[in-house]
């Protein structure tokens, strides 16, 4: 059985995506937020350069500054990366603004 | 340290009497009255006198805030007036803290207000944010946002955080009824190499001035009591002025509580004010990167970070 | 019936610099130049220079409308200046038109303002009207909402529409891209028997004002050509300032489209130009009372109705 | 079989609903808006005098200036008084505001 799982990027995070703000992924049950991570790396990066601009130095937890809900909760009252992804899902990333 | 006062002049009940009859206002308070003196009797310090400053500045004079702190470094700039509302074309090559105090004795007089025309610090931040009773972070570098929440952990202030950028921005409350601070939501600054990708920013005026006029908003409910140790809950609101359901949105996000090991608030409490007099911690240094670098928006060559 | 400009002055590219930037506010032009010259061309009206009035003028001058119009018979009284920041302690009774016109000009030279300092009605509604791009309804009465809706309707203008009270405020665009008006929303006016119940309403400055913000946002939005036929839906947007989910709130309600059979937009077209003016159409009788008794706020007494 | 329904009273239509914004009422399946609406004049109304400041002349239908919203879409795409609810359906009433 496969999930269909929905990802936004907020907060300029967008323009590293192909301006996609919001975009509608299939993963294998039993995914996490880890896997999710791999799977928009893979189907949405426009340029491979930019991976350090959404994963931290070892490209597998979220880098410092970006801020994850899932479905519009902060995903350290979830489990984070392990969290277990369900159908419909929402995940949201977006970049901490600091404008004036 | 400054003397309170518990009257309100047939002046200042006509000033004001519109909010008072607003329910929510006042609810919280033994009347109308007491809840116009909560605010009369209240020192406010915003940081920053630009896109977030301007509305918010003008909204809590306007309110009856007693006591208004204004830091800021910067003199008015013709480029900062698509959006910053509280100066004007007269005023420009002023400092804005001097620029901005015209403007809200102006609206009202009633209103005292001091200027701070400097950056905020490490040597001064914690004399002047000890001096008041609520702080609105209106800043635009991660350095000023990581060093007021530490100013404002020490000096036990409850903090009103708003941002933006283009279309978009966001809004919280730090450090409030044993909530979480900055540094609990973003125990680590942005990378430097995260700030090179989108060289095409800019903000709207009214867009970062909703963020501005939210802040407001938030200011008056902590001043009158409408948040309690039970229905403060942690959050984020997210704001986009060009929503792509049509019309503008709001978002709210139930956000992570205090962190036990925050470094600020957490339970050891490891950021001391002599920590922050004595430059132990380098907020530019651990941020990564002179303070240059992590302008969102840098005037002189329109190059933008996120 | 005016001329229009296809420069920017080296002072014009630096004051709207940093708004140019924004990909969403240039990227229906074919270049960020031709954004700016959709505002610098544009004439808008706001009809009402109070709460909802004061920010929308600012930031509407501050951002580089070519021409404002402002239609308010009111003079600045103590009791507006906790919302109205546009106006002034030192403009006090001084027409609202003029103190706003005062303020407007010193954030923006470039901006040419038209004053009216006269309630809309039903002789100069359409004249007025039919000189200007788009139109924002800043007023808080019912009449002059389908006073305004009927002459916009009429000449062709699209209307954003703002209103609020307490801490809550709502918003719509009407007559835009083949969209309903607003007596397609509200075919009947309320009833004057409705009118009783809320004594103790009132208005909090940051509120009212966040949503004259918003309409600051749409009205950009229309000048810049954000909406089209395919992506505009009609919508009001809600605002609660104190939202029981704690923070603010924004709720984005799906709404009807034009309606066939509207007196003012529908197929049959009843309400004409010549009606309006020949005051065929009352619009104190239509709403069933005399004016004063649907002030939203009776400045005399205090009284209020929703 | 009963249905669970959310009505929100927004625009200060709270005001005359005991000051409550948001209230959860359990109809029989099958009922409509216009049921809905006598079920809160009975079980919400304060003062018997208010109930103009609700419904319309006939105590039927909704006043005039009362925006009636189903799960946030304009009830005149729903159809109106004769929408037959479905459980969980959020129907929410808000006053026109007039002010400025
Ligand atoms: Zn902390
Ligand atoms: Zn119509």
């Amino acid at each position: 059985m496969s999930l269909s799982v929905s990802a936004e990027f907020l907060g300029g995070l967008d323009q590293i995506f192909g301006k996609v703000r919001q975009s509608t992924l299939t993963v294998p049950e039993g995914s996490t937020i880890k896997d999710l991570l791999q799977l928009i790396v893979q189907q949405h990066l426009e340029n491979p350069k930019d991976i350090c601009m959404f994963l931290d130095d070892d490209n597998e937890g979220i880098r410092a500054g970006i801020l994850v809900l899932i479905n519009d909760v902060d995903w350290e009252l979830e489990g984070e990366l392990e969290y277990e992804l369900e159908h419909k899902d929402v995940v949201t990333f977006t970049s901490t603004l600091h404008g004036g | 340290s400054s003397t309170t006062t518990s009257e309100l002049s047939l002046l200042e009940y006509r000033r004001y009497g519109r909010q008072l009859l607003v329910p929510q206002l006042v609810e919280n308070s033994s009347s109308p009255t007491e809840a116009q003196l909560s605010l009369k009797n209240a020192k406010v310090l915003v940081v920053g006198a630009g896109g977030l400053g301007s509305p918010a500045l003008l909204y809590l004079a306007a309110s009856g805030v007693g006591q208004i702190g204004i830091v800021d470094p910067d003199t008015v700039d013709m480029s900062n007036l698509h959006r910053q509302i509280i100066h004007s074309t007269t005023t420009l090559d002023f400092p804005k803290v001097q620029s901005a105090a015209l403007a809200m004795k102006n609206i009202n007089p009633f209103c005292q207000v001091t200027t701070y025309h400097e950056p905020l610090n490490n040597l001064n931040s914690w004399s002047i944010v000890e001096n008041y009773d609520v702080v609105l972070d209106c800043t635009d570098t991660p350095q000023s946002r990581y060093l007021i929440n530490d100013a404002c952990v020490v000096a036990g202030k409850p903090l009103v955080s708003g941002s933006g950028i283009r279309t978009e921005g966001q809004l919280s409350i730090f450090n409030h009824l044993n909530g979480p601070c900055y540094r609990c939501f973003f125990p680590n600054p942005p990378a430097p190499n995260s700030v090179t990708a989108c060289s095409d920013a800019g903000v709207i005026g009214p867009c970062i001035g909703l963020i501005g006029t939210m802040m407001a908003v938030e200011c008056l409910k902590i001043l009158t009591h409408h948040y309690t140790q039970d229905n403060f809950k942690p959050f984020m609101t997210m704001y986009n002025g060009f929503s792509e359901q049509g019309s503008q949105s709001l978002r709210t996000f139930k956000m992570r509580g205090r962190k036990a090991d925050c470094l600020s608030c957490g339970d050891a409490k490891k950021i001391t004010r002599e920590d922050i007099e004595a430059g132990k911690i380098n907020y530019s240094q651990f941020c990564g990167t002179n303070i240059d670098r992590y302008d969102v928006i840098d005037y002189k060559t329109q190059q933008v970070s996120i």
